[in-house]
């Protein structure tokens, strides 16, 4: 029983952190949001070259062979940063999924190329219907619950989405060709697809963390250095309230995602309850630290000029994709008040349903 | 028996009246945006048929252009202009806020030289009173306004001015007396905006358009016929302004009532996939927006027995703006995926949701902070000490 | 249109208020509490002498044939200072109802005995399981969706069903004398139980509103004379923001309470949404007026030699009272969410369903 | 790989062991209130069988009575405590605060004396710090110890004090030095409750029952000997002593986790009427346990890892006191009109939910407010400047 991450992958994550200051910047997202996003490429070849893509891959893929927990909290940078580029999609959702059906040989030669990012995947699932699409992008990993398909790009008719965050650029399959064979059907598609869902809503909730860790960051040290009426604002004690509501919420949300990672790979209702609790918890803690930005910055976190807003929407945009609230409220409500399964204080690790 | 709740025949007809000349003349197509220059002139164009049929500003007197309509005619006529989803106000600045104050405060030759053209929306107006400095905080406004002989010599740089990207006029307080403090030494002044030294630049907001604006007065010399009142009288007046922005004029509840029915109709759109709880949330939506109408009402009805607007003022900023907000929030949860989509995204089936949102954001920290209502309330409401 | 009460109408209530203070003082409740109240039998008599239990019976029962209006300030006093005795459903909820039924004989020989308070009553309907009887009961009205009875005190066997609210002595019948006949059935026993329960809930609702402002009062004169750190603890922006918060909830609560008292003698959905609004509104005003008071009194608001507890377990005991959160949230959701009946801003004095 | 969130098999049969003797020795029939002078006889009671079994406080040092366990152990222990629906422990005062604090700053001779009978729950302590002017503001107490040869004399009101109605000590701060004022010249003393000039008089709650007594020092006399640390170091002593009562010790989740269960089959019984957004409030305190839980786990092992418990103890307390406050607001809510019914009423079918209900009204004001612990986090863990 041990909560705390080692410093190997504490150490990973602060690399991360490190280019994500580089490439990341909110001059970067401000050059992006004024239409002149010239940098994606360089971006996407920047997070190759720390071998990002490949955390999750095997090494035969020429992947760092690593598990979930170790990419939890590059996700969670990707989202403090606001990484326009679906890191997470590919290297977190999409890899681990096709590594469960190696034996497609497609996917056995696709996969050292996900891992080195030279191959660009977009993911749709029936609970995230917008997909973030990488730069140059190769392949579309789509679902229900019926097939999983692998085609290639080109193979699909697809129709832009604009969101209201300028970092993402989504698009929604309009038409596949006609005839595309299923990488997997059945019992086995079903259960591909309910994990692929587990890692897409878990590492979009740690995004959410790292985003409203960073809009509490921005809000604090706002607090610090405006003023009024003769004082900092950060000394009033309304807005203290605001903000220490904003480190409790972030506080144990973080326990709840960290916690949760030990049941994205595995099926069932226990583990349904655990992810959707953790994007639920995430989700929440983001969007109160976005409300209590605005509250601090007064006017001014209403403007296009304050790097606030780059991180409010991608809060706002994260809260709906990989399942929205009311598909993971709903689960939770089902599971819990139905009693799916034991409840109580010795079941708090349990993992099977 | 008093507690009378229903409408007179007059006013009934009253309603009537405004229901046929709304059908008759709401443009079909909604106007662009007033924060596009294109969008601003439509709406410019909008205010002058409004004023064409005597609908400008019912609550002024006749020899303004208005029809010295009470205030519950006003609450029907706003019922009746929302429920016709009639075009924003470009012109509120100038009805709501200055209009009134010109009324109260302006000599004869101010009122026949502003109000007219204000009342046929011929010019619009902005309000130039926030600095980067002074927000909240406005008695920490730096701004001057130096007499030369009959003219004003203007230095400053105001900011978060609604309207002032496109506008013709803005209403400024300035200090007026050299090392004054606080509430002290300011004047309430009037300034053209297309005018030597005046330099106007547009606020991106959020959703990337210029709601607001900053002004920067570089020496810009105004006659000092355009001071309102007294100098040094600023403060006071623009404390009367505030009154006329906080009280019933400007946020009057049909708004509100037409976003919950929209609400609803989102709700049973959604009702099959959606987390019961919302459910809650929109029935409470309606509840606030009910609640807000009638005691709108219930004020009204005190103003015209000869009360006054007081603190009222600060418990409806609240309500309204955290009502606002809730509602839209459930709105962005109902529509789950589809939230985060841009006005334009072949999916987004109504872009009125995501940027009612974002306007609901600012709500509860325009026209003074909550936590300055709050603060209010406690103090004068209730009777607790300053802190 | 007008919403101002008129001066005959804040007089009677200012009397009420006055006669209160001499009768329901906070030192008569602490008796009570402590097991001492010899004085129930003498707070009749005096609510009895002003007239109260006749202000909604004819002028030919010797009632002021007054309405529902002039009833609300009345059931907001008795909120207001706790009283311990139903004036509320005799003369507010059994008088009006069973002016309805004035032709069965017993009826019209019992309403003048009511409206004097010499006949003393006691409700029960389906959505008001447990009745606040008065000292010396000797009538029940009980209805459900069949039929209403009107029995005498001893044909019915009780059960005492002790509140928390020591100034509430709650009853309910176990089991009545067998074929008692009902006073009335079939369609207007319906319509007799609906204006019943609009009434109660009404009229509870007004009592919340009452006992809410009770509790800001006590907690706004607790937070100017208690010092801490040195100040007030009233001059501290946490207090304050708490109690400002209580007094926006019970502004516009008080305003849809008001609204409603038309809908009360009516019938249909748009009736029942708008007393349902009323009964929420008031009950989660006084929610939070509690809640806040606690937080201002701190450990003191939780003791029982301070005044607040009586104030706060009444606001606890009227929130279940005459319909309970379930029953009038479902019942405004399933009117709004289904539009039973047209909403707007042209609709927010309609009164036809 | 770390984040290893499975129970090694040595803490398998840890729990195991506790449940086996739980299920052996946890009273069939609940004790009586320890609010009632019998009720706190049969808890003491408990404690002594509690020390029998060696199960009295298992973090302790053996020599002690204790098990030298773990934290992890610890929370196994309290979850498998609550899951047998064990007594109260009337003892906490001792174990959760004195006890670690005697350890700490104790004589081998205090040590000695003390902890044997604390551990046996042969003596029941009471806190006694808070005075009626020194609430939050304990800095503020006057309570005052005159040193008079080799003992203090004790003058003084201090209320407030939990199980102090039938405890046996009570461990006070004084004001040592004449005229010292806020921290400076208080002191750490351990004073006998059935003791000449010692009065104690219970504080009926709202519930009627006695949960806290007022303590009356009227020239009291105790030996010098009954002081922890020096004269003077009784704030920083205190300091460590609140440290440990907001530490892990005393809320442990399970509490929360087993009454969120209790709802969750309370919902089940109503769910046909409820509010459906009620279901949602349900599943909410389900998963703010399981989070207070998670949370717990995780502090632990950074503890055990060699950090110290700092500001999380701020964050724990605002946390754990809102989820048991909504929780049981959750349940009066299902509960309707039954709600109200006292216990002993024949439909009071779970009189705990009323009295859980009341008992957590107190939560966020007992322990430091939780506006005191919103400024700490404010301003220790976001760098806040103080107001």
């Amino acid at each position: 029983m041990d909560f705390t991450f080692t410093e190997e992958q504490q150490m990973m994550a602060g690399a991360f952190r490190d280019l994500a200051a580089d490439i990341c910047s909110p001059e970067a997202l401000r050059a992006l949001y004024d239409g002149q996003d010239t940098q994606a490429e360089a971006r996407w070849q920047r997070l190759a070259e720390m071998g990002l893509f490949g955390v999750l891959a095997a090494e035969s893929d020429g992947g760092m062979g690593l598990g979930d927990t170790d990419f939890v909290l590059l996700a969670e940078e990707a989202g403090r940063c606001a990484l326009p580029e679906p890191l997470v999609e590919q290297a977190g959702v999409a890899v681990p999924a096709l590594r469960e059906v190696t034996a497609v040989p497609e996917v056995a030669a696709l996969l050292p190329q996900l891992a080195s990012g030279v191959a660009r995947i977009a993911v749709v699932h029936p609970n995230n219907p917008y997909a973030n699409v990488p730069p140059a992008l190769t392949h579309w990993l789509a679902c229900d619950a019926e097939a999983v398909y692998l085609l290639e790009a080109g193979a699909v008719e697809v129709v832009a989405e604009p969101s209201v965050d300028a970092g993402r650029r989504l698009q929604r399959p309009a038409a596949m060709v006609p005839g595309a064979a299923p990488l997997a059907g059945g019992e086995v598609a079903r259960e591909l697809t309910e994990r692929l869902l587990n890692r897409g809503a878990l590492f979009t909730a740690a995004q959410s963390l790292g985003v409203a860790e960073r809009m509490l960051h921005i809000s604090v040290e706002y607090a610090k250095q405006r003023h009024q009426f003769g004082k900092p604002i950060g000394s009033y004690q309304a807005i203290k309230h605001h903000l220490a509501t904003v480190a409790v919420k972030l506080e144990f949300a973080r326990a709840v995602v960290y916690a949760a990672v030990a049941h994205v790979g595995a099926l069932g209702s226990r583990s349904l309850a655990a992810v959707s609790h953790a994007k639920l918890a995430a989700a929440d803690a983001a969007d109160l630290a976005a409300r209590s930005a605005i509250q601090v910055h007064g006017a001014m976190g209403y403007s296009w000029e304050v790097d606030l807003h780059f991180y409010m929407k991608r809060a706002w945009a994260l809260a709906g994709a990989w399942g929205d609230h009311s598909f993971h409220a709903r689960c939770v409500q089902a599971l819990v008040c139905g009693e799916a399964f034991p409840l109580g204080p010795d079941q708090t690790f349990e993992r099977t349903a | 028996m008093a507690v009378e709740l229903q409408f007179t025949p007059e006013q009934q007809r009253f309603r009537a009246e405004v229901r046929a000349w709304m059908q008759a003349h709401v443009p079909a197509t909604p106007l662009k945006t007033l924060e596009s220059e294109a969008g601003f002139a439509q709406h410019r164009q909008w205010e002058r048929t409004l004023a064409a049929g005597n609908w400008g500003m019912i609550t002024w007197p006749a020899q303004y252009g208005g029809r010295g309509a009470t205030l519950i005619d006003w609450l029907i006529f706003e019922e009746e202009y929302y429920r016709a989803n009639a075009p924003l106000r470009v012109n509120q600045n100038g009805i709501f806020l200055l209009g009134p104050t010109l009324m109260e405060f302006g000599t004869p030759e101010q009122k026949a030289r502003f109000l007219p053209k204000m009342a046929s929306g011929e010019e619009i107006w902005a309000q130039g009173w926030s600095e980067p400095q002074a927000g909240s905080d406005l008695a920490a406004l730096r701004a001057t306004a130096v007499r030369d002989g009959d003219t004003y010599v203007l230095r400053g740089h105001k900011i978060w001015s609604s309207r002032a990207a496109f506008a013709d006029w803005c209403f400024c307080i300035f200090r007026t007396e050299e090392g004054s403090e606080r509430h002290r030494g300011l004047s309430f002044i009037l300034v053209p905006l297309r005018h030597p030294g005046v330099r106007v630049r547009g606020i991106r907001q959020i959703h990337g358009e210029p709601g607001f604006a900053e002004i920067f007065f570089e020496d810009a010399r105004v006659p000092v016929a355009n001071r309102l009142g007294e100098a040094g009288a600023g403060w006071h007046i623009a404390m009367a302004t505030a009154g006329f922005e906080r009280g019933l004029m400007l946020r009057s509840p049909a708004r509100f009532q037409v976003a919950a029915l929209k609400l609803v109709q989102l709700w049973r759109h959604h009702a099959e996939k959606a987390d019961p709880a919302l459910a809650s949330a929109v029935a409470q939506a309606w509840m606030d927006a009910q609640a807000y109408a009638l005691n709108t009402y219930r004020t009204a009805s005190r103003l015209m027995a000869g009360g006054s607007i007081g603190v009222e003022a600060s418990l409806n900023k609240i309500f309204w703006s955290e009502l606002d907000l809730n509602l839209h929030r459930t709105a962005m949860s109902l529509m789950g995926a589809r939230a985060e989509l841009a006005p334009g995204a072949p999916d987004c089936t109504d872009p009125s949701w995501l940027e009612g949102f974002i306007f609901s954001l600012a709500g509860p920290v325009y026209a003074g902070t909550n936590e300055i209502q709050r603060n209010l309330i406690a103090e004068r409401l209730l009777g607790l000490p300053r802190g």
